[in-house]
């Protein structure tokens, strides 16, 4: 196992990984920019460095800095955490041949996931259905136009380099397609430097349903179930649980090896998650593949007990996956909500700001991952998360109570945070029965506002 | 008003959490304010981890708390993370010497980060009152590596 | 305006939770903030269950609050928890009447715990300023009662 | 399910009622003294009447206000938690005559396990071991002298009424037998009222041993195995684990089945706890049982995930146990440290005082049952108890190196607590590979206190 390594990366997650390594006995190195001098990484880690100003391409993103920070800290490894330079192929070769092992996949596996076209192709090849669309990159809007035609209208196009719904545009028609063609190529270029978009069929009421894996680089490859993450608003999730309320037993088993199948494909190493669209009648389409730990892997713990950043390291430290495919079972219900510093109430935008009153919530079957304190001044240059609850039951009622009953308890004073929308949702008789599709939120926000008119 | 009433008056403020103090006469004016926001605040961000190790390398908010009572430009920090060189090989003089005056292009020290030797530049005129890192001593962004005067002033 | 004169003043804003006192005349001005700490506090506890529903027995912690302002001996509290009665049965006039004068064995109300009706007296003399209970109300251990002024004073 | 209930205590154990009731759905009414305007259960409950000033026994013992305020909130039940009213059977009796349930067993039962001499004799017809001793109440000097002399020393000398410590006396010899039996008849003639003692062979070394038992009074009991709490002070537990790093398979199943055959054997009904001694050699003896719910108890909840609080409820209103002996399974090993506002340098000598800070941990497999909030004053009326944590894990290391961590993270500001101390404990060479007795901490301060001499 490692001695020490380094986090690059901030907030809740650096904690989660610090966490991690204590249990383990490694020593963690927190990197910080000037405006994280008070953040909580920093005091939770054995050492810390300042890296930079506030701004992330300057600190977070800033390669050189971090490495030369891993190289006067001497540590093993890195630890990118999520988002940051996580899914930065780039970054993990440099890491490897500066001799510092990236605990994540290999950079082959991060490049080829990258490229959501070459991803879909990927998937097909090991057999997993795709979504009806282009079948590569689509260069012109008259190609465009015609792959429309044939799979039928509402289609996505979606930026190749995409990710977190940028370079996304849904079209209704031959006239909209015109236009969202594009503003994606447009948008894509801006967001990525790359303006390479392809065209997919929009699945109506269909769920987000993704799959952890755990591969280990010696063959062996197993998932950790689940995770359904259908409410969503403008593409990022909201709340997440496992397992689905949707999927039949037989069909989580499909599912579950489908990613595995998909994994093994690309001889994938570490944790990873296979993202699939599932429509109205359970049938799944390969949507992406994320390789890196997610925001919501705290479910995926919580339900199945293991501890998925311990095998990250475990797994990157050399040691063979342990586990094997019948240990992992559901036990119970688990579901996540993530508290944003934001006002639901004015389109959500965000309220940074200092936190005068902190009190997380307790009790059984209660986790609260935060990097949020009494006195913490919110940055405003980086997301606006201030916190992740999730709560496990021995059913899915028990879990939504329990969440229900913890974001009573929870206190966040001096930010206007989206725990009133998670209550809102949470009461909902629709997500109560388990019946939503990734059009939710927004179904849900159409209803408050005629409510206010 | 001498320096004894003021001290009891500081005393009254502490002892009765009294965070502003201010009193005006003809030809006088006293003003005190207590900021306990600022001290609060590293209080609470000290004691969040009372048996978190040290930190060997030393964090920058001291700095940046020191840095705000003392006139600017009185250092030079470190642009980047990496090894602080003061000379340009270990057989070699330093690039500067206490009491030296350095102008923006007089190159003080080198800091190796990612295996790239970077000459540091003064970037101000100015007599070099100290070195603040050891040679061959790990820096972080924001490091005071040295403390610069005005040039040609005395101390 | 010498040291003890402020002295007096900031035991003044102590003991009734004065947080900013000014005072200007001609060619003199004294400016005094106190800090957020008691205000702090307060807000804490009230903020703590943000989301708990509004407790319909009024807790004590006003009442305990309120008092500090008001001469001692204006309020009967009740001694026990349980149901008031303003006399001993509903075609029955109360025990007391606002504007009444009473002394220490005066009762003035039936509380009503376990099935036991306890007759509760006034146990001190005034006058009945005004009732504060409804006939048939709970009420908690503390809760006042009645209001009562020093005898046969006016109002 | 019960719609409205009363919790006649204060603190974490009011609280940990409470979130029961808010996930089931129960509205909960507090009560509380003078001294306990600020504190937490009487705002996290739905409602909370004052029923005294400070001194427990005014208030929180005083039962005619509390049956008072059960009225006046129109509740159809009352949850006394532990300490206070949680034994008293009288208590008990009051309640079902007002036609309010008592959440906990019935009165014979209470009364039964109350008189310890009573309890001994039910554990042998039910064919537990019980330790050596008199086998009934010893009213003579000479009578205890001979029971010595056929069971050798060291004895104890206990009171019949006894709980907490009190009334008991060790005694190594003829001479100070004769001492201890008259101090303990007056202890305990002071502290409960009634002088009867009884005498027990001292055994040494052991382990103290307890089961979590629950019966639904329609004919089943089952037990949540074994919780070991060695790590004493003054008979006061510190740390309590499960499963108990002692015990053989083959004991844990017998010890098991031995507490289920005392509680049906004296007809009991809800949560209880039955005590053993164990010995160097595994044998177990029956010490008495504790007709409550246990500070200790989320050990048990957190290793075999099953809610006893919850259950106490169901039981209550009527409803059978759902689940079976074979259902009840440990999923790795859970521990839980009793943070209390002590200083342990000072002899642990309370510290009452106003809490400035507060933080607690969170992350994986971390639960925290407190009462305590940034700006709470601790009164000094009650006991010094603020907060328990409980860390699982899958191996018992995995457990202990996640409390480290726990207790690293945890801020408690402004008053002094015995997180330093447990620290001490779970980095001791001993307690990590569980060889440890009730006679550690003694052990472990002697040790402590060479030192600084």
């Amino acid at each position: 196992m490692f001695e020490k390594i380094l986090i690059a990366n901030r907030g809740e997650i650096a904690i989660r990984v610090i966490r991690a390594c204590r249990e383990l006995g490694i020593r963690s190195v927190a990197v910080y920019s000037e405006a994280d001098v008070t953040s909580l990484h920093t005091r939770f880690a054995d050492e810390a460095i300042c890296i930079g100003p506030a701004q992330s391409a300057k600190s977070y993103l800033n390669i050189a800095a971090i490495i030369s920070a891993a190289e006067i800290a001497d540590v093993e490894a890195i630890h990118p955490g999520y988002g940051f330079l996580a899914e930065n192929a780039h970054f993990a070769e440099i890491c490897e041949s500066c001799g510092i092992r990236f605990i994540g996949p290999r950079p082959e596996n991060i490049r080829l996931m990258g490229d959501k076209v070459e991803a879909i192709k990927a998937a097909k090849r090991a057999g997993v259905t795709v979504i009806p669309g282009s079948e590569g990159v689509v260069t012109d809007r008259d190609a465009a136009l015609r792959i429309a035609k044939r799979v039928g209208y509402p289609v996505m196009v979606k930026a190749v380099a995409g990710g977190g719904g940028k370079g996304m545009r849904l079209a209704h028609n031959d006239v909209s397609l015109a236009n969202a063609f594009l503003t994606a190529q447009a948008e894509a270029e801006a967001a990525f430097g790359n303006p390479a978009v392809y065209v997919e069929k929009r699945l109506d009421h269909s769920r987000h349903i993704e799959v952890q894996i755990l591969a280990d680089g010696k063959g062996k490859v197993i998932h950790l179930f689940e995770r359904d993450c259908s409410i969503q608003r403008r593409h990022q999730k909201l709340i997440e649980e496992s397992p689905s309320p949707r999927l039949s037993p037989r069909t989580r088993a499909k599912i579950g090896r489908a990613a595995v199948r998909i994994a093994e494909a690309i001889g994938y190493v570490n944790a990873g998650t296979v993202e699939f669209l599932l429509d109205r009648d359970e049938n799944f389409y390969f949507l992406e593949m994320n390789t890196r730990i997610q925001v919501e892997h705290p479910v995926t713990e919580m339900v199945t007990q293991v501890d998925i950043v311990k095998e990250q390291l475990r797994i990157s430290s050399g040691h063979g996956l342990k586990l094997t495919q019948s240990d992992v079972r559901l036990l119970g219900h688990a579901i996540e909500c993530r508290v944003n510093a934001e006002d639901w109430e004015r389109d959500f935008s965000s309220c940074p700001g200092k936190v005068t009153m902190y009190h997380a919530p307790g009790g059984p079957g209660v986790r609260v991952d935060s990097h949020v304190y009494a006195g913490y001044d919110i940055p405003s240059y980086y997301d606006s998360m201030v916190s992740k609850v999730i709560c496990v039951g021995h059913t899915r009622e028990s879990a939504v109570t329990r969440m229900q009953r913890a974001l009573d308890e929870y206190v966040i004073g001096g930010i206007k945070t989206t725990i009133p929308f998670h209550r809102l949702i949470l009461s909902d008789p629709r997500f109560r029965k388990g019946k939503y599709s990734t059009d939710f939120v927004d179904e849900l926000l159409e209803v408050q506002k005629k409510k206010k008119a | 008003m001498n320096i004894k009433e003021i001290k009891e008056i500081v005393t009254l403020m502490n002892e009765n959490e009294i965070t502003e103090f201010i009193i005006e006469r003809e030809g006088f004016k006293l003003s005190i304010k207590k900021g306990p926001q600022f001290e609060r605040a590293a209080v609470i961000t000290q004691a969040i981890a009372p048996a978190a190790p040290a930190i060997p390398i030393p964090a920058s908010a001291g700095q940046t708390g020191e840095a705000k009572s003392e006139p600017e430009g009185t250092f030079i920090v470190s642009p980047m993370v990496g090894t602080f060189y003061s000379s340009p090989s270990p057989d070699l003089p330093s690039f500067v010497q206490v009491g030296q005056e350095v102008d923006e292009e007089t190159v003080v020290c080198i800091i190796e980060a990612m295996k790239v030797m970077n000459e540091i530049k003064a970037e101000r005129k100015g007599k070099i009152l100290g070195v603040l890192a050891e040679n061959g001593e790990a820096v972080e962004f924001g490091k005071k590596i040295f403390k610069i005067g005005d040039p040609s002033a005395a101390k």
